[in-house]
């Protein structure tokens, strides 16, 4: 089966910094992919090339067949003109349109939209799919009424999928910390991906959220859904990856089943530390 | 038709629009005042048609929004004439209103020939026009022997209209205009054009602007080394010109203007009620609305009645009516026959404008 | 004498009671932690011990201060200092800046040049990106700066709010062992952590807050093995 | 030459004004609408407390600095004022809504002053000798080279303390996150104060020596002044000092350069076209730093 | 009939589960609803509206309540940029600039009667809101600002300096709307009731800022564009992760701003029947915003309140003559003071509702205890057609 993600050689460089440095790693469809790495490692920053948010320095990422990094014509290069018009849109893959394709992210840091209500939070993330022209939202046409109600009920089962019972009418800022990271996985979910990545999907939850949060990344995957979590929680990453893609330094030093990263001593070395009792 | 229908008795109301806010703001209390002036007088040697006059009085802020609310507010308070206008760019727009309203318009100030062009049958000018105020500038550049000229204007109405209409007569009489700039009111540094004075060095330049400006073109465009003559139209003749150009930078500037009362002998008891009235002297405008009010009276007196076609008859049968820019009878177009534009220079000693040469030798 | 009291502490936020008659102290020199689950007004507490929100009703005091009418820059003149969650890096501002201004109530240059050295020391990994702007620093090297901060502040009681959050497992190590240096070094530390695994490791004490309220304390040894906290805070 | 010289003057008028825009805005995200009122005012103290021991047309040069420092303690007393009054009650509400009392503080100031000293523009009471002399082809002229020493001066100390000293840090800080700052020991409130008696008293500065050397003051003066220091501001980096130095002095530039190719009626379509272009190109402003924001 | 709901989603590789929570049905009525309260305050308003000529026909009544329609218009315009989209524009008044002077150079230099100027405004107002938007793909908040504004200036001085607008006097003898061979100057005579024509033309202006205005706005608000507007205001990264290309919702609140303005402008022609370039400065820009922001960003009634006071104030005002521009600055700061975020804000809850608001939910470990029914449901695989047909 080929890949649904190939990252190959991505580079990416802040100036002087070596943000991401050759990185090459596959996710296939319906599995599970947890990233870890020291902090600084270049994780977040991997995901912001493969989402299209950031223009990695060079290399490539393929998803589901097509390229998220485009290149620029020589000619544009020679004329060192190539940021400014990645800048206005050309040359690259917007992360909209990425997002389009079937890939769906949450972020480090709570991204939710503060002055919406927890449905149109969700709501928001159906726009691409959704049916609705200039002039029949003016009129509101059957066709409109038709949609709009398509859209809610799409975005309450996502809200009831991700186990959300609260008012659908708060404001997500009233939510608590644990409730926001709900909502923001159902955004996600709204969009229809078939790749998910999940950026630190556990920090700051505690014990018993972080079951309920196993419990529903495992009913996602089982959609048929690909998730690809960064976490350092290795307690929930050894009980719910597959797979384990370590990085350090921006480079990839291990890749395999939780066992194998487990007693991977570079990893301990880098990352785990030696005293650290897996659960 | 009008809904306004004069109600035959109490007072008779004479509206005004004027600015008292925005940047023109300087110039609605003279008017006001110069205004109420007439209309006390008048009330004391018993009115009109046995009726007693009121001023009412609205803000234009100089903006074409404000001064259609305003004339509208002025209509409904049932006013039989309007005296008001100082503004073109906002008086236009107000001039529908009136004529709808049938209510025939004296206008003291704004003279922006595009007011009469119109063709509306109640507008009255009695500030001299552009053209005529630009004829007198031409005449007096050629009286002086200047051959090369410049214009400077303000990017306002009644400046750029000046400006055109002199560079137009100028350029007829066999002068070479070398300089036409243009300048931002309400800003400090003139000096771009202060510099182009001095380096094309015409012997004459006619500012078009206000004295606010032009108080400061003349120092400048003298510290750059300009050395001609600084000829400045009516909305620069004020006191204050001098005060803000500083003294020695003022034997260079003379102004084209129609006569005020300090300008004609024995007008001095006439600036001593305005003063009295007032609290402060009189200014630019003050005296125009003062003859506004007056020949807007006699027009009313002479027909005998406040209905439109009547007043309108009145105004355009006033012979040799006296106001302070002389004898007034209005052209087939409404506007002044003459203008009455004299020269005034800058008197050193006090710094008000005085009479120079009456343009008629 | 010299301790932190809370004692009977009421905070609303608009309509919602975030603490309900909370107490509790911390005695010189020991570190307490405070567990709970989100939500449970942790940072609420932390934050009105540094001046940021003002309790209804309630004492806090620290020695002589009274945390609930004090301004918070006093509160940290007198020593008290406050890590919070999230960080709060200032972006744009290289991390040395940001460090120099946790040496803003240090009068004495030369006591900031030494702490400086300590905390570069420490953690090396700042000496490296000393030039970096704050902001782009990944989220683990930021709490690096955060906790620096309040190091070279010289803090006499330190608040640590959720300092493990987002860390990689070897740093959660060398922050609690930061932690327990600075505790040595005679600071008093005050550490609201969700890894309460590390935490209680640390701790001498702790309490667990729900809802507003203590609804556990004792010594961290105690609270380890108490049934309830397993349950709820550390997984069987 | 000439071109450049009076670009220059006009620059540093427009810096003077900037400064203090761009140190508030830098500290508290405010478009401080009232800025250029402040000027207005300094220029207005400098009126009052001339004409009350009644002097006019002075050329001395010491009593200008005088007049200068006191309008320059007014003013920024003022500017605290208004901070306390009108904006600190709203630091936590959403940035526009202090932007609208800002314009609010402005029509208030505007409009005081007109019915304290009248619509009338007023001769400023102490002139600055005009008397020039020629340098490299340019004219030069005693005054300006006074104005252009007071505000450099002015600007070199002012950027000095904001960009070395603790409580220039504390500054940047507060702009980027004051409850952080609290948490630094930073007296938040009074920083801010003196920020905005800084800001204030520079603005004020200015409008004195606007008064002094143009000889005109009126109640709007400050309105156009304000716009064109907030875009000279921006041009040099909304909330970088140096910025918006350079920024004044090259909208001084290109307002001269403006009016002599394309006339004085298209100036300013001239810089505001430029400007647009110029922010296209460098959405940052000459100085200003890419805000990186972190996903 | 049950709608056909899967064709109004596109491409649905992945579709959510059955619904598995009982919600509340938001309640409906008058008093107990928001919807329905607002539903009625509108109703109410439109009364107001429609009999206010009966009241008071005079013409500066009817000549303040046409502006003030007006500014409704436009301010509606301006809260989609800045309200929904968030973006700062402090040049906005040249939008109505280009309505107002492109409707009157086709009426005035090319006779062209006003409706058919209608088409030729629109058009020119979504080349100006492309313009203006164009630089924002790349600007952050105040440097955006700083170049709608120096595009207010730039269309200002613009329209002072060319001939074809008249220069500085501007345009006058702007005709009124006719049909054919009726116009609105006829008047209009229905049973036995004379309506001159500004009532008419009252009439009219209210109906389209009404229909067009109020209502198209607010609905555009609660479509999906307007969602992705929001989206953009609240986080302009996770809008792009949402699939919404943000450029182009940027720009079309540009655009859906610019048309607005410029029918008000439009409007506004007509009524003055002469527009001068005085008229679009700097300082109308700032009102503009200040009505936005004084009612409310993104709240319609708000912003209502915020444009009936920003015009009505100044000439309830008049009276106190000088004063008035001093009064009105304080009152601003005051209003400001004691309602930051607008007298009516787009989060406003109406008193008598607070009560039975939702409380947030504590932390539910529900899906380990529903997981069991999921799973059923689910079945494991991605589906297409889970839940056709129920809960409609
Ligand atoms: N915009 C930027 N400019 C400069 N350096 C950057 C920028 N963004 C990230 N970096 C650097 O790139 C490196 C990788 O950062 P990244 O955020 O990807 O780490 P991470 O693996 O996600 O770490 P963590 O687990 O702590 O979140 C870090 O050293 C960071 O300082
Ligand atoms: N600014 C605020 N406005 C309104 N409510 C708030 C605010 N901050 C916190 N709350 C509420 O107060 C309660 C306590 O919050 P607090 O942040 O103190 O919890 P916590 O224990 O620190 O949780 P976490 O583990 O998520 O950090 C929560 O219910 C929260 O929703
Ligand atoms: C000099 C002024 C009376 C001219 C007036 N401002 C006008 O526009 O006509
Ligand atoms: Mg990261
Ligand atoms: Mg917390």
């Amino acid at each position: 089966m080929s890949a649904l993600l190939e990252v190959s050689d991505l580079r990416l460089q802040f100036g002087g910094v070596k943000a991401v440095d050759g990185l090459s790693f596959e996710v296939h469809a319906a599995e599970i992919l947890a990233v870890i790495g020291p902090n600084g490692a270049g994780k977040t920053s991997a995901f912001n090339c493969i989402s299209g948010f950031y223009l990695p320095t060079s290399g490539s990422v393929r998803f589901d067949g097509r390229n998220i990094v485009r290149p620029a014509p020589d000619f544009w290069h020679a004329l060192r003109l190539v940021p400014l018009l990645q800048s206005f849109g050309f040359f690259r893959v917007l992360p909209s349109r990425v997002t389009k394709w079937g890939m769906a992210r949450t972020f480090q840091n709570l991204r939710l939209f503060r002055e919406m209500s927890v449905l149109d939070n969700v709501k928001t993330a159906l726009h691409a799919r959704l049916r609705e022209g200039f002039w029949s939202t003016l009129l509101h046409t059957p066709g409109y009424r038709r949609a709009e109600e398509a859209c809610v009920r799409e975005a309450r089962g996502w809200l009831d999928f991700v186990g959300y019972q609260g008012s659908e009418h708060l404001y997500v800022t009233q939510l608590p910390y644990g409730e926001q990271r709900r909502v923001e996985i159902a955004r996600a979910l709204a969009t229809s991906p078939q790749l998910l990545l999940l950026d630190e999907p556990a920090a700051g939850l505690n014990f018993n959220e972080k079951q309920a949060l196993m419990a529903l990344i495992r009913r996602i995957r089982d959609l048929g859904v690909a998730v690809v979590l960064i976490e350092h929680d290795m307690g929930l990453v050894m009980k719910l990856a597959e797979r384990i893609v370590v990085l350090n330094y921006g480079k990839e030093i291990a890749d395999g089943t939780p066992e194998q990263i487990a007693r991977d001593p570079l990893v301990i070395e880098a990352y785990l530390g030696v005293e650290e009792e897996a659960r | 038709g009008g809904d306004s229908a004069d109600s035959g008795d109490g007072p008779i109301k004479f509206g005004m629009l004027a600015p008292f806010s925005g940047s023109e703001s300087a110039f609605g209390s003279y008017m006001e005042n110069g205004a109420q002036l007439a209309v006390n007088e008048i009330n004391e040697a018993g009115g009109v048609l046995g009726r007693q006059l009121e001023l009412v009085v609205e803000d234009d802020a100089c903006d074409a929004t404000t001064a259609v609310s305003g004339a509208n507010k002025l209509v409904t308070d049932g006013i039989v004439a309007s005296v008001g206008g100082y503004c073109s760019g906002a008086t236009l727009p107000t001039l529908p209103i009136f004529d709808e309203a049938g209510i025939p318009m004296v206008i003291p100030a704004a003279n922006s020939n595009e007011l009469v062009d119109q063709g509306l049958p109640g507008v009255f000018l009695i500030n001299g026009t552009g053209d005529q105020q630009a004829a007198a500038a031409v005449q007096y550049a050629e009286q002086i022997g200047a051959t090369r000229v410049a214009v400077i204007d303000d990017a306002t109405s009644y400046s750029a209209d000046l400006a055109d209409a002199f560079t137009t007569q100028a350029t007829e009489a066999g002068l070479t205009v070398e300089v036409t700039a243009t300048v931002t009111p309400g800003e400090n540094d003139y000096s771009a054009v202060a510099t182009q004075l001095a380096d094309v060095k015409p012997d004459l330049a006619y500012w078009t602007g206000y004295y606010q400006e032009g108080g400061l073109i003349a120092r400048q465009a003298t510290d750059a080394g300009f050395t001609g003559v600084l000829m400045v139209a009516d909305g620069s003749v004020d006191a204050k010109f001098a005060e803000i150009a500083g003294q020695g930078y003022t034997e260079n500037v003379v102004g084209t203007f129609t006569q005020t009362p300090d300008m004609i002998d024995g007008a001095d008891a006439w600036i001593a009620a305005y003063t009295e009235l007032a609290g402060d002297a009189p200014g630019p405008y003050s005296t125009q609305s003062y003859d506004a009010v007056r020949v807007m009276a006699q027009a009313i007196d002479d027909a005998g009645s406040t209905e439109f076609d009547s007043v309108v008859g009145g105004l355009e049968g006033l012979a040799d009516f006296d106001t302070f820019a002389g004898p007034l009878t209005f052209t087939d177009d409404h506007t002044l026959s003459g203008g009455g534009f004299v020269i005034v220079s800058i008197d050193p000693d006090s710094g008000a404008f005085v009479l120079k040469d009456d343009l008629q030798g | 004498m010299s301790s932190l009291e809370v004692d009977q502490a009421d905070v609303y936020y608009g309509r919602v009671h975030a603490l309900r008659h909370l107490s509790f102290r911390v005695e010189e020199g020991e570190i307490v932690c405070l567990l709970g689950n989100n939500g449970a007004g942790k940072s609420t507490t932390m934050n009105m011990l540094s001046g940021l929100v003002r309790p209804r009703s309630g004492a806090a005091r620290w020695n002589d201060l009274d945390l609930t009418t004090a301004k918070p820059w006093d509160i940290v003149s007198a020593g008290l200092i406050h890590v919070p969650e999230g960080r709060r890096i200032f972006s744009t501002m290289t991390v040395h800046e940001n460090l120099l201004l946790g040496g803003y109530t240090v009068r004495d240059k030369r006591l900031i040049d030494q702490r400086l050295d300590q905390v570069y020391e420490l953690m090396p990994r700042l000496a490296e990106r000393r030039r970096q702007q704050g902001g782009t620093l990944s989220g683990g090297e930021q709490q690096m700066v955060a906790i620096g901060r309040a190091i070279i502040g010289g803090p006499k009681l330190l608040l640590l709010d959720e300092p493990s959050m987002g860390l990689a497992p070897l740093i959660v190590k060398q922050v609690m062992d930061i932690i327990s240096a600075v505790n040595t070094h005679g600071t008093t530390v005050l550490l609201v952590e969700q890894n309460a695994r590390a935490a209680l490791k640390v701790a001498h004490r702790a309490y667990v807050v729900e809802t507003g309220e203590v609804t556990l304390s004792g010594t961290a040894a105690e609270l380890a093995k108490d049934p309830r906290v397993v349950e709820a805070y550390l997984g069987a | 030459m000439q071109l450049i010289w009076n670009g220059l003057i006009v620059g540093s008028f427009y810096a003077l004004v900037a400064l203090g825009y761009s140190m508030v805005y830098g500290i508290i995200k405010l478009l401080n609408f009232a800025h250029g009122d402040i000027y207005m005012l300094g220029a207005f103290v400098g009126f009052f407390t001339l004409s009350a021991f009644g002097i006019s047309n002075e050329t001395s040069i010491p009593l200008l600095l005088v007049i200068l420092l006191l309008s320059m303690v007014t003013t920024g007393l003022i500017g605290v004022g208004i901070e306390r009054v009108a904006y600190r009650p709203l630091r936590k509400s959403p940035r526009l809504a202090v932007l609208i009392t800002a314009i609010g503080v402005s029509f208030t100031l505007e409009y005081g002053v007109r019915q304290i000293f009248g619509p009338n523009p007023e001769a400023f009471p102490i002139r600055l000798e005009s008397s020039g002399f020629d340098v490299a082809g340019v004219r030069v002229t005693a005054s300006q080279i006074v104005l252009v020493v007071i505000a450099a001066a002015l600007m070199l100390v002012l950027a000095h303390i904001v960009e070395r000293t603790r409580q220039g840090r504390a500054m940047r800080a507060i702009a980027l996150d004051p409850q952080g700052a609290q948490l630094m020991g930073v007296n938040v409130n009074r920083v801010i104060s003196i920020v905005f008696f800084i800001g204030s008293s520079l603005a004020g500065a200015a409008g004195v020596m606007a008064g002094a050397y143009y000889g005109s003051i009126d109640f709007l003066m400050g309105f156009i002044i304000g716009l064109k220091a907030f875009t000279a501001a921006v041009i040099g980096g909304i909330g970088n000092l140096y910025g918006a130095m350079l920024g004044g002095l090259l909208l001084g530039l290109l307002e001269s350069f403006g009016s002599a190719w394309f006339g004085g009626e298209w100036r300013d379509v001239f810089a505001f076209a430029f400007l647009i272009l110029f922010l296209t190109f460098k959405p940052t402003g000459l100085l200003g730093a890419r805000v990186v924001e972190r996903m | 009939m049950a709608l056909r709901l899967d064709v109004a989603l596109k491409d649905m590789s992945l579709r959510a589960p059955a619904p598995l929570f009982e919600r509340q049905p938001q309640p409906r009525g008058v008093f107990t609803s928001q919807r329905g309260f607002m539903l009625a305050l509108g109703l109410v308003s439109v009364l107001v509206i429609a009999v206010l000529p009966f009241l008071d026909a005079s013409l500066y009544t009817m000549s303040i309540a046409t502006s003030a329609l007006i500014y409704i218009m436009l301010c509606m315009g301006l809260n989609v940029v800045v309200g929904y989209a968030g973006l700062l524009d402090l040049g906005y008044i040249a939008f109505f600039a280009v309505g107002a002077y492109v409707s009157g150079i086709f009426t005035t230099v090319l006779g062209w009667p006003m409706w058919a100027a209608l088409p030729a405004t629109v058009l020119a107002c979504i080349i100006a809101g492309v313009i203006i938007g164009a630089p924002t793909l790349r600007l952050r908040s105040d440097y955006l600002a700083i170049v709608t504004l120096g595009f207010g200036e730039i269309i200002r001085i613009t329209a002072n300096n060319l001939e074809i607008t008249g220069g500085p006097s501007g345009i006058h003898g702007i005709p009124s709307w006719d049909f054919g061979g009726w116009s609105f100057n006829d008047g209009f005579n229905l049973f036995g009731i004379e309506f001159p024509e500004r009532v008419v033309f009252y009439y009219f202006v209210a109906a389209v800022v009404i229909v067009v205005g109020v209502i198209g706005a607010g609905r555009l608000a609660k479509g999906k564009l307007g969602r992705a507007w929001k989206a953009v205001r609240d986080d302009e990264d996770a809008a792009e992760a949402m699939g919404i290309n943000t450029y182009i919702a940027k720009i079309s609140a540009y655009i859906i701003g610019a048309v607005w303005a410029g029918m008000a402008g439009q409007l506004m022609a007509t009524h003055l029947s002469a527009i001068s370039p005085n008229s679009f400065q700097f300082l109308y820009s700032a009102l503009i915003l200040m009505a936005v922001v004084l009612g409310g960003m993104g709240s319609t009634p708000g912003v209502i309140i915020g444009a009936l006071f920003v015009s009505l104030a100044p000439e309830l005002l008049r009276d106190f003559a000088e004063w008035r521009y001093l009064i009105f600055g304080v009152l601003l700061v005051v209003v400001m003071l004691f309602r930051p975020a607008g007298l009516w804000p787009a989060t406003a809850v109406l008193p008598w509702l607070k009560r039975n608001r939702p409380t947030p939910p504590a932390f539910t470990d529900s899906i380990s205890s529903v997981e069991a029914s999921v799973m059923e449901s689910v079945d494991g695989v991605p589906h297409a057609d889970v839940h056709e047909g129920d809960r409609s």
